[in-house]
């Protein structure tokens, strides 16, 4: 990543967020680098900047759910539950064709915004997120399952999600 | 790191790029009459030329296709659910259920994600062993692509099934060779965390010699399908065309971005296992329709087949694995950042974004990137505008697997 | 181009002798001549089934049915009687007398076309004036069974493959016609002893000088490909696409008349292409009796047509209008010029 | 015209290839009666349709019936039903149930190596002219009803091969919530091939087992030999939530009613389904943008406000 581009990354999350989330991730990344957390404001305008600076290629998203955790006397004050959404883009023209991925972190009823206006790929890749992990996708022009049928109940890959469910009739 | 972009291309002169118009997925149908002008045909999910369970809704015109809506989940089988629960030594044999034509490079690329987060690194004779299996594994994946899409343009009962005959036929050969290598035909559990688990037989490498020279020498024919039998020609040729800036937007890498004239392959790019030691031809196209995509196929097999070569004379010694083997399930302990990493699959790039638990003995959340489910996206840009027919060569040239798709 | 003598290509001349009663009654002739040539055409038809999976084998590096019976040989016999054992189901939504006249109508209008063609001199049912008329017109109703099935099947992908076919059909018909004229309009007779008979004076038109004969062959023989929707014209039945075509809805004998009719058919299109363009029962020396002839000339070109299909891929359906519209019916209207042209200077029917 | 129930893909059909959607009246029931003796005239007492509960293998067969129905001939039954049983088990038309990698293992059974067709078994797409069901992959929830309705397409007689421990059990993916765990939990399976996948040579191995239990069979039940009917091969009883697997000795023969009813709810077994499929309802209109968004973007708005 060359470094005009992580200052303008820089100073693009130096800019507050129009809106504040209501709980702002505790401690964000302040180096530019892999697997940074950015608001989840910020989100949809880092992924134009990188566009607009070759990083083109669509590779992925990945949604994780985090359940608050059981206070321990390790951590007496473990965080609330939320979700992590990471995003890939590579850059395939660049030297080294390198891949870029930063994530956001979002409040169980917060959404993050779609980039399918930019990556036209996303449009399934995050409706099977929403699918399976139940991160909501604002703008997202069709938001329905994906994976699984359309009058399926919760979303499996949530840590709360019993592995074995059964699905009258058929398990 | 290697930034050589000097590499040959092997670009075909006969087509330019021109971009087609995009089409909008979500085109709105309420200018139609209802129930006069529009019907519906669902494509799948058991059809024979939906490459498995597949399901795709169209809405036609006549024979021409207004709208696409495709519906893949047929085959969810929460793979990823499955690897959270399980342990990290346990993962390598489900994933080589994932893209069941290429295991090899879905198995190597988990164990990397878990190289890579624990800093291990490959002894070189475990890495030149992977190369080569990948690339006899790509030729596998590839002459299965290459057969069915001949199958999907000449029918069942007709010319195409020759082709997919003969190419089952040569797919035979790596198989065996495999076959003698791991004791399976296609659900390895070869590549381990760490190297590799099986080391070549002595003697294996002139086998492979024999059949690599038996399938150089067929594939002539395969390519000269393509190219000197008209009607292929027609069917082909200006079909389903996808343009540069749509391949990029929706992912697409591998066979398919260099049709379109993605000039990117990780092989030479961003170089793992042993390939910053290869001098690697990328071939691009530029056409981005079925015959490009066909081609692209033909020729990546010619030079898989090169490398191979190369590969199998120069294997060097030393151990094939750094760790100990796995003796129990939690024998392989990775504690780390999250990653993301990614090989140069048969179908594209294929990627694996791990977050291991704290513990590590687990993943806490794996996400696979499929470059079918990609591919399989390109239905509802593509379809639109092309007849009936071509829906089915257009589907067969993009090679989905439903296993990867779904997972 | 040698001709044969007369006396080898009569049948009845060749039994010994005396001749049967029978053959000399006019319904008895025609009952033992339509035995004999029912047999011959449902009996090749049925192990060209088994020749053609054996065929296509080879090609594709297989063996082919070789487990039933010696070398596989009773593998029709087996395939047939289980067709009929199976269920006949109807689809709830069908219309049901149309979906269960569609096969019978499909093997009727197939089957009265063999009563005019002539495997030999006086091998034949009834040597009719109109017998080209008669068997271009049976074979163009077959479109009729074929909508049917694909209307009354009530399934999308059915009602696909009866368009297509319809749209096929009824284009290929005129090239078709317009190539068989060119026989007709050199000989001046519909009948097609009279066609084979003048080839036998005048030499096979196929080799005629300056070329109508070997063009209307090369058209009639492709129009009658796609008549009979072998590939690479099966667009009407393309598995890849519409999964069966017509025959969608279609089980067991129900289904099994469909393929039975295609082979009877193709094989009657051999023959008759053989008839009109290759000199029907005359040979190119004069030492074996007609029947060989026009058995071998037909078989020569149904094993033609099987070589097509194993080895061409299937054209897109406006691809094969476009074949038709533009080349074939020109280049048929050309045949008839240049045949009549022909008849004009060099000389024709007198 | 009667609605359309039987289509062999399983979603194939909507109501803009059959004119109106009604019940079928007296005029359409007795055209039917018709045509049934119209055709049995005209095909020389083929088999004409009857209503069959699918559920059930007994499957009375109406050409031996007839056969045996002729003075002097029933003496030849056992001859006659070795002949069919001859002809069934040498004539297979595969109908390939091909999900995931054993289906690529089953492409390989038929390609060259292996070559099903040299025992005259050839794979046809529409389960309508087919046979034996080779069930080769893993059937998931979202699979299962397609799987259960293309299965009750395919004309009696019919068999069905699982291929593969996904099809047999679920193997590793057994507990996962959206597989099926063994596809003998709502089909009558005749043959298990075990292998993750089978080497093609084991179907071939598993379609000759079928050949014995054809030959060995009459009706859906054992016949010859002197096998007792409780001697038919059924994997060990495997119980996972309740589910009982046909053939086990506390579950009745066919599909529990809530099976059915999933299976139905595609819309081809009766018009009051014929709507259920998911979207055909709203294809002409604009598409809608999803609730479980709306829902968010609503409530994202009112914690906003507050």
């Amino acid at each position: 990543m060359s470094p005009e581009l992580e200052a303008e990354i820089a100073a693009l999350l130096a800019d507050p967020p129009a809106d504040p989330p209501a709980d702002p991730p505790a401690d964000p990344l302040q180096v530019i680098a892999e697997g940074m957390i950015v608001p989840a404001a910020h989100h949809h305008a880092l992924a134009t900047l990188l566009k607009a600076h070759g990083y083109g290629l669509y590779v992925t998203v990945a949604a994780s759910h985090w359940p608050q955790e059981k206070a321990s006397r390790k951590e007496p004050n473990p965080p609330p539950e939320r979700f992590e959404v990471a995003t890939v883009l590579r850059n395939p023209t660049a030297p080294g064709a390198p891949a870029f991925w930063w994530s956001v972190h979002l409040a169980p009823a917060e959404a993050i915004d779609s980039i399918v206006d930019l990556f036209a790929g996303a449009d399934w890749q995050e409706r099977e997120q929403w699918d399976l992990v139940g991160v909501v996708f604002a703008n997202h022009p069709n938001l329905k399952r994906l994976m699984l049928p359309e009058d399926w109940q919760g979303h499996p890959l949530r840590k709360d999600y019993a592995i074995d469910t059964p699905h009258a009739p058929w398990r | 790191m290697s930034t050589d972009h000097a590499s040959t291309h092997v670009v075909t002169p006969w087509t330019a790029l021109t971009p087609p118009p995009r089409v909008d997925p979500y085109v709105d149908l309420s200018e139609f009459e209802a129930d006069g002008d529009l019907m519906v045909l669902n494509l799948g999910p058991q059809h024979p030329s939906t490459h498995g369970v597949f399901r795709i809704k169209l809405v036609l015109d006549g024979e021409v296709i207004v709208k696409a809506v495709g519906y893949p989940g047929y085959l969810h089988r929460g793979v990823e659910k499955l690897c959270e629960k399980l342990t990290f030594a346990n993962i390598t044999p489900i994933l080589d259920k994932n893209d069941y034509l290429a295991p090899m490079t879905s198995e190597q690329c988990f164990n990397m994600a878990l190289e890579k987060i624990a800093g291990v690194e490959v002894p070189r004779r475990g890495r030149w062993i992977r190369t080569l299996l990948a690339e006899l594994q790509r030729i596998a994946s590839h002459l299965i692509a290459i057969g069915t899409f001949a199958m999907d343009i000449g029918g069942a009962i007709g010319g195409g099934t020759n082709l997919f005959m003969w190419t089952f036929r040569e797919r035979e050969l790596i198989l065996n060779a495999f076959e003698e290598l791991t004791g399976s035909r296609f659900h390895y559990n070869t590549s381990c965390f760490g190297g590799q688990r099986h080391d070549l037989p002595a003697g294996w490498d002139l086998g492979v010699i024999k059949a690599l020279d038996q399938i150089e020498r067929r594939m002539v024919e395969y390519a000269d399908f393509g190219t000197a039998n008209p009607i292929f020609v027609n069917r082909c040729r200006g079909i389903g065309v996808l343009g540069r800036d749509l391949a990029l937007e929706l992912g697409l890498s591998g066979p398919l971005g260099r049709a379109s004239g993605i000039d990117h392959d990780l092989r030479r790019d961003a170089p793992y296992h042993c390939y910053d030691e290869l001098q690697i031809n990328v071939p691009v196209l530029t056409a981005g329709d079925c015959e490009a995509r066909y081609d692209i196929r033909v020729q990546e097999v010619r030079e898989s087949i090169r490398l191979s070569r190369q590969l199998l004379a120069g294997v060097p010694e030393g151990p094939i694995c750094s760790e100990k083997p796995n003796i129990g399930p939690t024998s392989v302990r990775v504690k780390g950042a999250p990653a993301y990493v990614a090989i140069e699959g048969p179908r594209g790039e294929l990627g694996t974004f791990l977050i291991p638990t704290d513990k590590g003995t687990q993943p806490y959340r794996m996400k696979i990137r499929p470059p079918s489910l990609h591919a399989v996206a390109v239905v509802e840009h593509l379809l639109p505008g092309n007849n009936l027919s071509d829906a089915v060569a257009i589907l067969g040239s993009l090679d989905p697997i439903m296993g990867e798709v779904d997972r | 181009m040698t001709v044969a003598s007369n006396a080898s290509n009569s049948f009845i001349m060749s039994l010994p002798s005396p001749v049967p009663e029978i053959l000399t009654h006019p319904v008895g002739h025609g009952l033992v001549m339509g035995t004999i040539i029912l047999t011959f055409f449902m009996l090749i038809s049925a192990w060209s089934i088994w020749f053609e999976r054996r065929f296509a084998g080879r090609m594709q590096s297989r063996v082919g049915p070789n487990v039933v019976g010696p070398a596989g040989l009773l593998q029709p016999i087996a395939d047939a009687i289980k067709l009929l054992r199976k269920e006949n189901l109807v689809p709830s939504g069908a219309d049901k007398v149309l979906f269960w006249l569609s096969p019978p109508m499909t093997l009727f209008f197939t089957l009265a076309t063999l009563a005019v063609i002539p495997l030999s001199e006086d091998l034949l049912v009834a040597e009719l004036d109109i017998g080209l008329l008669w068997v271009l017109a049976f074979s163009g109703l077959l479109l009729f069974p074929t909508w049917i099935a694909g209307w009354a099947s009530n399934n999308k992908y059915t009602l696909f493959a009866s368009m297509r076919a319809v749209a096929q059909g009824i284009s290929y018909e005129i090239p078709l016609l317009f190539s068989a004229i060119v026989p007709v309009v050199v000989v001046g007779s519909l009948s097609i002893s009279d066609i084979v008979r003048y080839q036998g004076e005048h030499g096979w038109l196929l080799f005629w000088p300056l070329g109508p004969g070997a063009l209307g062959f090369l058209i009639f023989f492709v129009a009658s490909l796609a008549e009979a929707n072998r590939i690479p014209f099966d667009v009407p039945e393309a598995e890849s696409e519409l999964v069966a075509g017509v025959t969608v809805e279609y089980s067991g004998m129900m289904y099994g008349l469909f393929p039975m009719t295609e082979y009877v058919h193709t094989l009657i299109t051999s023959a008759l292409a053989s008839a009109l363009f290759l000199g029907g029962w005359y040979g190119p020396f004069g030492w074996a009796p007609g029947v060989h002839w026009m058995v071998g000339k037909t078989l020569f070109l149904f094993f033609v047509i099987f070589w097509a299909r194993w080895s061409l891929v299937r054209f897109r359906s406006d691809q094969l209008m476009r074949l038709c519209w533009v080349w074939l019916v020109p280049l048929s209207l050309l045949c008839v010029c240049g045949a009549a042209l022909w008849v004009v200077y060099v000389g024709g029917v007198a | 015209m009667a609605v359309t129930q039987d289509d062999p893909q399983t979603d194939a059909v909507t109501p803009d290839a059959a004119p109106t959607d009604a019940a079928p009246t007296d005029a359409e029931a007795a055209s039917f009666a018709e045509a049934q003796a119209l055709a049995s005239a005209v095909l020389g007492g083929v088999a004409a349709p009857t209503a069959l509960d699918r559920d059930s293998r007994s499957y009375s067969n109406p050409l031996l019936d007839k056969v045996i129905s002729v003075p002097g001939l029933d003496v030849a039954v056992a001859t006659v039903e070795r002949l069919l049983d001859w002809a069934s088990s040498n004539s297979f038309f595969i109908f390939p149930m091909a999900t995931s990698c054993c289906g690529i293992e089953f492409m390989a059974a038929a390609a060259s190596r292996v070559d099903l067709d040299r025992m005259g078994a050839i794979i046809r797409p529409t389960p309508r002219q087919c046979d034996v069901m080779v069930v080769a992959g893993t059937i998931t929830v979202k699979m299962a009803p397609r799987v259960r309705k293309l299965w009750d397409q395919m004309p009696e007689p019919k068999w069905c091969v699982a291929m593969g421990s996904c099809a047999i059990s679920g193997d590793f993916y057994r507990d996962i919530y959206s597989v099926v765990p063994g596809v003998d939990t709502f089909i009558p399976v005749d043959v298990y091939v075990p292998g993750c996948p089978p080497n093609p040579e084991e179907l071939m191995k598993g379609l000759k087992r079928l050949q014995v239990k054809i030959g060995m069979q009459r009706d859906g039940t054992w016949q010859r030999s002197g096998m007792p009917a409780e001697a038919r091969p059924e994997t060990k009883s495997l119980k996972l939530g309740g589910l009982l697997r046909i053939g086990d000795p506390d579950r009745a023969a066919g599909l529990s009613d809530a099976q059915r009813d999933a299976s139905r709810s595609l819309g081809f077994d009766g018009a009051e389904h014929r709507g259920a499929d998911e979207d055909h309802g709203n294809l002409f209109d604009p598409p809608e943008s999803p609730p479980a968004s709306q829902a968010a973007a609503a409530e994202l708005e009112a914690t906003h406000e507050s």
